[in-house]
């Protein structure tokens, strides 16, 4: 397959790195092109690190539960930097508690994530999905 | 570098306090000599210190919850319920993560989004955000002592308004928490700022005020080897008395393994005790405190259980004087309060079970216990080395060297070499030693014990193993 | 009184098993022949003994919960539960009371009812009534070896139909059950129909279907001293051997003392093994069970995940091959499917998370073993006396005259003069010993243990007390 | 105060005497007069003994959740031998399995029972209650 690139990153000031490590670890063994921008990132960061990679995937880590407030208006920063079209991906411990995860997944998907996925997600699960919505072929 | 383990001048630290007290308006209502005479008129069962020390002289175990959110009423809510239906013996108030970063522009967005969300969107209570009076609300409205739970590298604002508030214990300290919080800061800033949130605690004694002071010995809480757990208690200890602080406990995480907890939890105080005869400080209270499982825990509410109440056991067993509790929420998010009250009663009623008996020491344990003695001593012996007899200077520089290291630390100051691996009994080993400065003895009993899970598994151990171990307790059964 | 510790002629049986047939019309589905037929098909997976044989080869803990309700569907829904959501290595058919006390027309009733109702109205699978066929879509539906668990002092009819069925595990025996689940029956008969049950599983043996035979240790499962359900284990699993079983399991129920219920568990399997010799009874293959907490249960669900989860780390440690495993619907009621594998979880974790540790046998432990070792063999050395040398006949004898006892027992032919209280440590002890037959250092030392308690409490152990410790789990906290 | 006498025992074929051996030792002690017919008892058992002993209340415990089934008609038997007046209290796990209490409350007090307890009530609630009811001054 032809490598598809990938920045991946811990979004707010969530100091969890050990989900993040396993996720990149996946990811490139799985084929991908990973840019992990670790933790402590900001929206900006993320959008400035897939121009530069010419990333066609954006996936946000966020464990601490501010996710909810930390996302907001993630879609619409990358329509202005001029990368609107980007896959959005978002998992972890999204919000702050227990919460019927539909609900979750759709207050996420209303900001403009593709996909959402609840705690403790495989990663080989994600990257399913994302083999799918990158329209790499699954041999 | 600047850092040194000495005590700072009045005038040191009273410069560097108006710097601190003007970070956020509500430091404005910090007045030391009104939160000091508040103090004085707490009952002693509102005294942490104080509880905590009554408890260690009748060897018992005291059961201590996390805990908080958003709003201050509800906040209230959630103590009560720990400590009327969860009987907790001692309580919480865990600060959100804008907070321990000196967001407070976003927390309180994150108040204002709660207060309209009807639900709390901060995984803490923003508490510089609410300000002294609104938090003296909290220690009014219940009966125990409560502990501020910071877990960030910036404690000083922070403990300048929670002490003044009547909080009367602190956790935190200048190297776990630089090293497991956050990316940026270097373990040189983070020990400045916990000399300064010691030299406050200090400057309460001197007024009369007893605040207990605690140390995360968790670290990042994923398979930290004891060795190092311990090395690091034993470096913030000093760096704590350095500052005047007399009140401590020091802590560990367990790990999980019945042995290998007890083994450590026992050394932890016996090290402790070591090095504070070697440095001749000798009106030092230490209590030992252990942390139920800090890692990755089973989603499943049943097994989360199992995990807790082994928790109360170890503690039990190892006879701890404080035990942090968990949740069956853990797995998935911010614990409800009944989920969080749930923690309690299960873990007191294994306490209880457990019925004052200890884990006995057998030759088994006695070589665990040396082993760990070794390394601890090893790590920290080192630091002095490098720092010429200053724990402060040597810290940072055996940061710097790998000879102390953290795994699965968010910190780029942290070296990061060491890796983490079970052995076949369960007890946590080395992967890689990284840097850490392990003599021979040390190093060939953790190459045996690796060897011995080799051949019960017929497979190598390698960094997949290492990885696999992190998920043992999550993905079990 | 005519019982003897012989194995029956087998006119003898056959007579016998004409009569017990016909005690309801399902009888006459059993067909012996068939039946070993049925069983020699079974994958070994689903057969109990050989289940139990590997666990114990292999050093691992078993997880069996108990379960039944009144219809066979939503029966099958249970264990599927039990072994899908629960992991329950071993699977359970817990009999209803009518079924038990065989009035099988109240248990029809109890079925009608159900039906209507749409819930279980009866406490248990009237196996009987169902009969055979029926019973077998059960064995059919799960991938476990399946036991009956039928808690009564009329097993016959009860044995022939789940066995023909295909189960391959009977608990209980003539002298627990008797002692603790009715009121009027003598010893005498209640040995006597488990000499039968025990001829049947014996049968099946020479026909080359190993069946496993469990004893129910517990008995009123209220405070019994070890050395009590000790010695009736090996009573028990004497009269078994005597019929020609082969494979049995003891078992007792734990008092929630760490260092007492392990000690207990050791010296039984080591006392049973020693009469074996004793007897010359080479080929028997015995393994230990130990049941979790057995009395009244806190009614809060945390809690009692507590007692559960400490169970499991009771038979870990003990090393015990099955532990029987209760649930958090204890204290309220026959617990739901899903409580009943959240008990099963638990216990798995719990086992799991002690990684096969063992506990020590320190001085404290050995002398604790020894008392009991003494304990249980007066007591059997006694009854043996008695029974010139017959253990039928001198359990029989040795219950009358009081050297056998089982506190808070239903049966009028129980002595009762037994009363259970706690040590200072949580051990069980004697506040009476009654007419139990124990020598001066036995006495002395359990003198010793009380007043140690009343030294502490400085107050006198006396009924109250005993009550009292009877609530003790249940009220805690 | 003038002894009352009360009737009690477990109904059916229910083995657990801990609860009825309590329940007995604290009515004694609060001065009640009491006939304990043990356990293994039938609804006919209860009413004899009221009668002999003529007694103002019939105490039925049922542990094994049997209750439900031997219970009913219970009432009826008592007005057929001519007591249908008696106090009828039944206390213990009532039913197969955890209920909500309020519908199992109902269905007993439909069967006639003129107190209806769920399971683990302490004993001394039930002696105040069953002082008021039967009219003993509390001082
Ligand atoms: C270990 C741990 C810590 C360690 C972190 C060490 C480190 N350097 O990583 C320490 C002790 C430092 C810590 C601190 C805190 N923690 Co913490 N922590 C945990 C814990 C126990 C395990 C996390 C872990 O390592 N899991 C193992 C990895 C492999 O799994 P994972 O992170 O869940 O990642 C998996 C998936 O979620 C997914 N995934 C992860 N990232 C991504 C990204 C994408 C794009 C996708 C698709 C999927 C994905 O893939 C991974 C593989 O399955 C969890 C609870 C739990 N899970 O049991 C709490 C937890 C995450 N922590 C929590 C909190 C709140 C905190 C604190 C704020 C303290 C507090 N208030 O209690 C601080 C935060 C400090 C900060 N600034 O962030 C909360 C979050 C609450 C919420 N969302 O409601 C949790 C859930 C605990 C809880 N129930 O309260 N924590
Ligand atoms: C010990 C015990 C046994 C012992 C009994 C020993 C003995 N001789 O007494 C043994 C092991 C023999 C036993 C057997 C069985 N048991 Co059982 N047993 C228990 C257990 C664990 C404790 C009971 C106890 O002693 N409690 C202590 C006493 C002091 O409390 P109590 O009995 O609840 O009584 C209190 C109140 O209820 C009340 N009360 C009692 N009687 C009365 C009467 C009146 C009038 C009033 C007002 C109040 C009242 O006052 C007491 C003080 O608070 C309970 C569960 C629990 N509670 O944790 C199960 C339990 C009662 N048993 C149960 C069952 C089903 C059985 C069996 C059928 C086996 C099975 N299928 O699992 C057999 C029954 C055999 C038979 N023929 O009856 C179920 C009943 C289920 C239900 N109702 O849905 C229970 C609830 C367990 C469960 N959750 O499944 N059991």
């Amino acid at each position: 397959m032809k490598q598809k690139r990938v920045v991946m990153g811990v979004i707010g000031v969530d100091a969890h790195v050990v989900g993040n490590k396993l996720m990149e670890n996946a990811l490139r063994q799985s084929g991908f092109k990973v840019t992990n921008i670790g933790n402590f990132v900001i929206q900006q960061d993320f959008i400035k690190a897939a121009i530069e990679t010419n990333a066609e995937a954006i996936l946000v880590g966020t464990l601490c539960g501010h996710g909810e407030l930390d996302c907001q208006g993630f879609r619409e920063a990358c329509i202005e930097a001029g990368r609107g079209d980007i896959h959005m991906v978002v998992g972890g411990n999204l919000v702050v508690g227990k919460q019927d995860f539909r609900g979750v997944e759709e207050r996420f998907m209303d900001m403009g994530f593709n996909r959402v996925y609840p705690p403790g997600v495989s990663p080989s699960r994600v990257i399913e999905d994302l083999k799918t919505d990158l329209g790499v072929s699954q041999e | 570098m600047t850092v040194r383990n000495m005590r700072w001048s009045d005038e040191e630290f009273k410069k560097e306090r108006e710097k601190v007290l003007s970070l956020w308006p509500t430091g404005k209502e910090v007045e030391l000599e009104e939160a000091i005479a508040y103090h004085k008129n707490l009952p002693d069962h509102k005294n942490y210190a104080k509880e905590v020390r009554r408890a260690k002289a009748a060897g018992i175990t005291l059961c201590q919850p996390r805990g908080g959110v958003a709003l201050i009423d509800d906040h209230i809510k959630l103590l009560k319920t720990l400590q009327d239906e969860g009987g907790a013996d001692l309580l919480p108030t865990t600060t959100d993560t804008y907070t321990r970063n000196t967001k407070f522009q976003e927390a309180q967005r994150g108040i204002e989004e709660s207060e309209k969300a009807g639900r709390s969107m901060l995984n803490g209570l923003p508490v510089v955000n609410h300000g002294v009076k609104a938090v003296r609300s909290v220690v009014e409205a219940v009966d125990r002592p409560i502990m501020t739970l910071a877990g960030t590298p910036y404690p000083r604002l922070t403990s300048e308004i929670t002490l003044a508030a009547g909080f009367t214990g602190f956790l935190g300290a200048g190297i776990s928490y630089p090293a497991s919080y956050i990316k940026a800061m270097t373990i040189d800033e983070g020990i400045r700022h916990y000399q300064y949130l010691d030299r406050l605690v200090s400057t309460y004694a001197e007024n009369g005020v007893l605040i207990h002071r605690e140390q995360p010995g968790f670290l990042t809480g994923t398979l930290i080897p004891p060795g190092i757990g311990i090395a690091i208690a034993v470096m913030e200890m000093l760096l704590a008395a350095g500052q005047g602080v007399r009140h401590y406990s020091v802590g560990l995480a367990q790990n999980l393994d019945l042995l290998q907890d007890v083994a450590a939890l026992r050394v932890l105080e016996e090290v402790c005790h070591y090095y504070l005869r070697k440095f001749e400080i000798q009106d030092m209270f230490i209590s030992i405190a252990t942390h139920q499982w800090m890692q990755a825990f089973p989603p499943d509410e049943a097994r989360a259980f199992s995990v807790i109440v082994m928790g109360g056991i170890i503690a039990a067993l190892a006879g701890a004087t404080q035990v942090i509790t968990k949740t069956t929420h853990e797995a998935i998010g911010i614990p409800t309060r009944q989920a969080n009250a749930e923690g309690l009663k299960a873990t007191r009623m294994a306490i209880h079970l457990t019925r004052g008996r200890r884990l006995v020491e057998d030759e088994e344990m006695e070589i665990e216990m040396e082993m760990i003695r070794r390394e601890a001593c090893q790590i920290v012996d080192k630091a002095l080395e490098l720092g010429d007899g200053d724990i402060a200077v040597g810290a940072v520089r055996a940061m710097e060297a790998g000879t102390l290291d953290v795994p699965w630390a968010p910190n780029q100051h942290v070296k990061g070499a060491v890796v983490p691996v079970r052995d076949a009994a369960g007890a946590v080993r080395y992967l890689h030693t990284g840097d850490l400065p392990f003599d021979r003895e040390v190093a060939q009993y953790n190459q045996e014990k690796l060897k011995q899970r080799e051949a019960k598994e017929r497979r190598v151990c390698d960094f997949d193993t290492a990885m696999g171990d992190i998920l043992e307790i999550c993905q079990v059964c």
